[in-house]
């Protein structure tokens, strides 16, 4: 029989939550035997040719996190053209009429979700530390551009808001780039424009973006006492800032599990393709609050 | 061997080195590298530079002409999106169709403009314009992909001709369209007369501002029919599409040796330029090097390939 | 009387300069008119508004009494008119064939007519004389060669009235009797031909009547040239008498200063051994091609020496580069002065100032900008260069003034050897004539200067002694009292 | 008003008009734009231009020498990596300091070796260099930030001297510096001359290859620099800061007046540029202007200055 190659595409190969993706589909690579290819896909049409790629190179199936989810429907079409199984991570295929694409068979987190889990846990904190809401400034940083950025900052929004955090606090920070220096930049301007609050909460739709508020209120003078920032990815920046001496005001983060994302998903297409069990239609993953108390225990 | 063949061949090897490099580069990956010279690969390769090339023919002529357009990949994003909404709220593909590729040759008038009559900078120019495009495209998309509903616009992008994809046959013949242009027309003569000598083509009584007004519009008409194209591909407009896509087209053809300072340029060498750059990154991917390492295997590369580049003009 | 082509009352100014003054005279056809002035009289600016590339602010142009508007170029070639500018204006990357009919190709439907561009081109290359091929890049050109083309390419337009701006500045004796028989031919043809140069012999040569320009304005215009003096169009151009313009200052010859022995290189073959001394002014005569400037560029250490030795003041010095050349007193004044002498778009001061300053740094490091500003208004006054501040930019003086520019870099610091290649190429005699006493005064306080000349007068007339190249080679050398034209000329021909 | 004076002030507008449209806006955006004129706002502006700041200095001087410089994004984070993993590693912020300055030099020397001593083309060897470099940012970062631990280290970036931020001081004084090096030395003054005419510059004397070299290397130390008090800022290193930097940095430059074809510089033109460039961002984020609308403000305001700026060269 033909070995069994295949691919995992990924819109941001330089991310750290796509390289811990692919660390472990190469883990399940290992245990099963199999040949994995990892290609970075960062734009619709580096994502086709990928796939030709794949294709020429013999794989029979692969798994992508898409760069735009109404991309699914020339992935699939590209796919099957080639012959090739899919199944999506991460972000899941809107078909042309809005609708998820249910024949792709799916691994994924629901941005909304994870966002409200921040929003959830911004709510816990300040109640557990009797902070009066009307004291408290919200810093959300979004980035309009990458639609699942911003249903995670919308998700936590939503949750405050439900919980009765006053609408004239809410402050969005628009940032230009999507790294620390531009959440740095953006969370600069609320400050500047609402210098009366004695305390903060952060969102954004990731770590970096949140690191970069904390690093700008630290230059206000706002510590682990009066800011709250909870990023999402868990990621290596995280890990850094609970390594610290002394507490920063970035209190959490969601933890995704990479761990499944990668290496489940390349079981399941392993398992397609060998034994033809086809994965389930979708499978949803939950994240974890990762805090300096228990981030030994999740890595 | 006798002298006139020497010399012909002394003549071919200074003047078409970056070709040579390319039939080096090529022979090489075909043997050494596994599926690298199979017909499935070689029309992979081909899509995977369609966007790059089309671009690359009209870019050919700005550099030529003397300037710089950065504004290329947001015009393939903005006319995407303006045909993806067309399509949609009107249901007829060719409304769209057309209407995509007046966004794009919009654009290239306004550069062309700018830069001609208003003697406006160009990098800026065509800067400002990259970001003025790339928000209209995200504020026409509000920031999302539009699907395409209407099926008869993917025959565009996925149909095939004689076995080979349609977009790969749109890519060889405006190779040769905008070759023809370049070498046998007055206009191309032009535009290498103003790029080699701006005052010297004005006191020749050519019309400069004309000739640049028509080759940015040429240029936005281009990248237009790019994002059309991709656009169709990808059965949706995608704001985010083509970014960075600029430094790739002018990285092309100033291998294929189109001089930045103008009035030097060849339609094989921008064709090979392409070549080149496609078949870095689709060897690399079908090697399985790993993301980071690709960085540092394109860069050196594309170093290596000027390098060979310059040493035939030692050796002259 | 009407003329054929008329100017009334031009007058164009630029920023601080007049550079015309209300220029009124008239050109007939069938008829060459000379124009003649110092460096910055504006003969080049009156052609720029003659060819449209220019608008004047004030006065017109009538040809056959006729007002003309030219709002660019295109109205004036339209309107039969074709100039050949003083600075050439080729595109070096095309060939000669698309260089002689740039922005006027033969064409069908926009498609280039490969067939008949060929044909025209090798009629017109024949026409002027020359033998290369059509696909020849201009850039592999010599100087001389380029100056043809631009010739060439003026005439193809068959224009009416043609003007010729010091088109024989870098051409050799050869290319100049082509040249000469190309314009009677025009002139038979019916043509009205405008001819600016500062060679006088030419002027009386070649012209019918000729106007005499000072300081933008219109001085004199001689209608009968066998009615005026060589002495008096001097007098009227400099506004003194000019009896010799070489002066030539009799010195005493001191130690020897520079020295080169057995140099080989790109263009220079064989033969090359040579001695200034102090206080020596050194000829160096051949034809185009014989090797001149590739010799000065090979001891200056701007090309690569194959083999040979030079020696400055007895000791050996490796020239390697123009810096360490400088760093050992010798200096070079490029040939081409656009693309290798000013630097276009930075100031007078600037250019002047670019070697110099480093012997006045403050703190050996900080530029002493009241020192800069001395030594440019110095040179400024003493050269008399025309310019009306030390920040203009220097491409916008005239040809003779960036000239004295580039002198004055080498004249502010304390330079040995001179090489300069061609140094009054386009420049009017009275500069001519400052620029010999700065020849002699340099060699008076004990320099030595080598110079290259294609002008045999000037050589005979400037030089303690001659040497003559012929491809690649010296042939051998004269002192002033054994040379004569004949005797040089028949080093410098090729033999037969 | 005496001839000398209306001359003079002719004079300073002709020359200056950047900075008479810079003034003109800073006087509306303080006077229309609530919070903008505000110590907290300047502090925040001049912080938001600091890395532009620093690279712009040197940036200007490749320009002047005619050059272009692609690579800068890439040293800033390469550095910054360097310099965390150094700290990390060895425990001593001044060697991983040293080590981050000696990583963007490293950059620096070869884009100006190549450059000067091979003669390869800029554009496409800084293109290279800066793939390679941010690939070698990745793969000594294994991706990842690289957080640092030794607390010392963050007060290069966090700490305040007379109650302005330390990173601002070290930008003025780098204006200061390289403005002098400019208008007041030989080195300045032969930058300039090369720019003009790289021919002619070399027959007066200069050894154009060796300030080119320098050139690069002084642009590949200030882009350490800037990644260096990136990373003290942010108290990590960071393998994709500073993406898309280097256009931003040539902008401000051209803004500024500088010329790209070489020859043309001032370093008042310069600060102007980083600071509009700034200001347009800031005011835009003070306004609230959605940020898809920001790109087309950004875009236009961009035009506009270029524009007015070319407005002053009709006059003349
Ligand atoms: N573009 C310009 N800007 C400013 N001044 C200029 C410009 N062009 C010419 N001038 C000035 O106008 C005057 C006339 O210059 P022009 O070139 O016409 O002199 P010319 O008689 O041709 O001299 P030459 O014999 O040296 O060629 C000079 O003072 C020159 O410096
Ligand atoms: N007839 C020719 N055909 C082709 N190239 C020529 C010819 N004559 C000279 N050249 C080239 O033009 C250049 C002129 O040589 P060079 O300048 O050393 O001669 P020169 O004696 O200084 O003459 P000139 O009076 O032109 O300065 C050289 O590069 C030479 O190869
Ligand atoms: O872009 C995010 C990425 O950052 C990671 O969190 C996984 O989900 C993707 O949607
Ligand atoms: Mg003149
Ligand atoms: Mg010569």
């Amino acid at each position: 029989a033909q070995d069994v190659k295949i691919g995992f595409l990924v819109k941001q190969p330089e991310e750290a939550w796509f390289q811990d993706e692919w660390r472990f589909a190469e883990e399940a690579a290992d245990d099963y035997g199999f040949e994995l290819v990892k290609i970075g896909g960062t734009d619709g049409e580096k994502v086709l040719s990928a796939i030709d790629n794949l294709a020429s190179q013999g794989a029979q199936g692969f798994i992508i996190c898409t760069p735009d989810v109404k991309l699914g429907p020339a992935i699939k079409a590209k796919a099957d053209m080639n012959g090739l199984k899919v199944m999506s991570v991460d972000d899941r295929f809107v078909g042309s009429d809005g609708e998820p694409m249910e024949e792709v068979p799916h691994m994924g987190i629901s941005a909304y979700d994870i966002g409200q889990l921040v929003g959830e846990t911004l709510v816990e904190q300040m109640n557990k530390r009797d902070w009066d809401y009307e004291e408290v400034g919200y810093l959300v940083m979004t980035f309009d551009q990458l639609p699942t950025i911003t249903e995670r900052t919308q998700g936590a929004t939503d949750v405050l808001m439900e919980n009765g955090f006053p609408e004239d606090q809410v402050f969005e920070s628009p940032m230009q780039t999507l790294d620390t220096e531009g959440s740095f930049n953006a969370a600069n301007f609320a400050l500047t424009k609402h210098a009366d609050f004695d305390k903060w909460i952060v969102a954004g739709g990731n770590d970096s973006s949140v690191i970069g508020a904390i690093r700008a209120l630290e230059g206000q003078g706002f510590g682990a006492e009066n800011v709250i920032g909870i990023g999402i990815n868990g990621s290596n920046f995280v890990v850094n800032e609970f390594e610290k001496e002394e507490e920063t005001g970035f209190y959490a983060s969601v933890k995704l599990s990479a761990r499944r994302h990668g290496y489940e998903t390349a079981e399941l297409m392993y398992k397609w393709i060998k034994n033809g069990e086809e994965p389930p239609k979708v499978t949803w993953t939950t994240g974890q609050i990762m805090t300096r108390d228990n981030y030994k225990e999740l890595e | 061997m006798t002298e006139t063949t020497k010399s012909r061949i002394k003549n071919l090897y200074n003047n078409y080195t970056i070709i040579l490099i390319f039939i080096t580069m090529f022979v090489l990956l075909s043997i050494f590298v596994p599926y690298f010279f199979t017909w499935r690969n070689m029309v992979g390769l081909a899509l995977s530079v369609v966007t790059i090339g089309l671009i690359a023919n009209t870019m050919m002529f700005a550099l030529a002409s003397g300037d710089f357009d950065l504004s290329v990949s947001s015009t393939v994003a903005f006319s995407g999106i303006t045909t993806a909404v067309v399509i949609n709220s009107t249901g007829s593909v060719w409304i769209g169709i057309i209407t995509g590729l007046l966004a794009g040759v919009l654009v290239g008038v306004i550069n062309g403009f700018s830069i001609a009559k208003l003697g406006l900078n160009a990098l800026i120019t065509t800067l400002a314009t990259q970001m003025i495009f790339r928000g209209m495209a995200f504020i026409l998309s509000n920031g999302r992909a539009v699907g395409i509903s209407t099926a008869g616009f993917f025959k565009l992008g996925n149909s095939m001709i004689l076995g080979i994809p349609t977009p790969i046959i749109i890519m060889v013949i405006s190779f040769i369209i905008f070759g023809i242009l370049l070498n046998n027309t007055v206009f191309g003569k032009n535009t290498l007369a103003i790029g080699g000598n701006t005052k010297a083509a004005e006191l020749a009584g050519i019309n400069v501002d004309l000739t640049k007004i028509i080759i940015f519009s040429a240029q936005g008409f281009m990248a237009g029919f790019a994002g059309v194209i991709l656009a169709s591909r990808m059965t949706s407009g995608q704001p985010n599409a083509a970014q960075g896509l600029e430094l790739d087209v002018i990285s092309a053809c100033v291998l294929g040796g189109v001089s930045l300072n103008g009035g030097i340029a060849t339609i094989s060498g921008v064709v090979v330029g392409v070549l080149i750059m496609g078949m870095i990154s689709n060897a690399l991917n079908l090697l399985n090097v790993a993301t980071f390492y690709q960085y540092v295997v394109r860069g050196s590369v594309l170093l290596i390939a000027i390098y060979l580049d310059i040493l035939k003009q030692r050796s002259k | 009387m009407a003329y054929h082509l008329e100017f009334k009352n031009i007058t164009k100014t630029f920023p601080g300069v007049k550079a015309l003054d209300k220029i009124s005279f008239g050109v007939n056809t069938g008829s060459i008119h000379g124009l003649v002035g110092e460096n910055g009289a504006g003969k080049s600016t009156l052609l720029h508004t003659l060819s449209g590339a220019l608008t004047p602010n004030q006065g017109e142009i009538l040809i056959e009494n006729k007002t003309m508007k030219f709002s660019n170029t295109k109205d004036a070639l339209n309107a039969g008119i074709a100039v050949i500018y003083q600075e050439l204006n080729l595109v070096p990357e095309m060939t000669v064939a698309e260089n002689l009919m740039i922005g006027n190709y033969p064409n069908k439907n926009g498609f280039v007519d490969k067939k008949k561009l060929k044909e025209k081109a090798l009629k017109q290359i024949k026409m002027l004389m020359e033998n290369f091929n059509p696909k020849t890049k201009v850039k592999d050109l010599s100087i001389a060669q380029k100056q043809m083309i631009e010739i060439g390419k003026a005439l193809m337009q068959d224009a009416k009235i043609i003007a010729f701006d010091e088109p024989t500045s870098s051409l050799s004796d050869r290319e100049i009797k082509h040249l000469f028989e190309i314009i009677e031919k025009l002139k038979e043809d019916g043509k009205a031909i405008i001819y600016v140069s500062h060679r006088m012999e030419e002027i009386f040569q070649i012209c019918d009547s000729c106007t005499v320009f000072r300081d933008g304005k219109h001085i004199e215009t001689f209608r009968d040239m066998e009615k005026v003096t060589h002495d008096l169009i001097v007098k009227k151009m400099v506004g003194r008498e000019l009896n010799d313009i070489y002066g030539y200052e009799e010195r005493d010859k001191g130690e020897e200063i520079f020295h080169i022995e057995n140099i080989r290189g790109k263009g220079v073959k064989r033969n090359i051994d040579l001695t200034v001394h102090e206080g020596e002014v050194v000829g160096i005569f051949g034809l185009v091609g014989a090797g001149r400037t590739e010799l000065f560029k090979l001891i200056y250490g701007l090309e690569k020496i194959e083999a040979g030795r030079v020696e400055v003041r007895g000791e050996e010095v490796s020239l390697e580069n123009p810096k360490e050349s400088i760093r050992n007193k010798v200096c070079l004044l490029p040939e081409d002065r656009k693309d290798e002498g000013i630097i276009g778009i930075r100031s007078v001061s600037e250019n002047i100032n670019i070697s110099s300053r480093r012997h006045h740094l403050r703190y050996n490091f900080f530029l002493n900008k009241q020192a800069e500003k001395e030594t440019t208004d110095e040179f400024i006054e003493n050269l008399d260069i025309k310019t009306p501040s030390r920040d203009q930019l220097a491409v916008n003086l005239s040809g003779g003034n960036q000239q004295k520019v580039i002198l004055s870099r080498w004249l502010s610091e304390d330079i040995d050897v001179f090489l300069m290649d061609e140094p009054t190429r386009g420049i009017d005699v009275g500069a001519k004539y400052e620029i010999y006493k700065i020849m002699y005064n340099l060699a008076a306080d004990g320099k030595g200067i080598l110079f290259v000349s294609s002008d045999l007068p000037e050589v005979m007339g400037v030089s303690d002694r001659v040497v003559v190249m012929r491809s690649g080679e010296i042939i051998g050398s004269l002192n002033r009292e054994e040379f004569t034209e004949e005797k040089i000329l028949s080093m410098a021909l090729p033999v037969s």
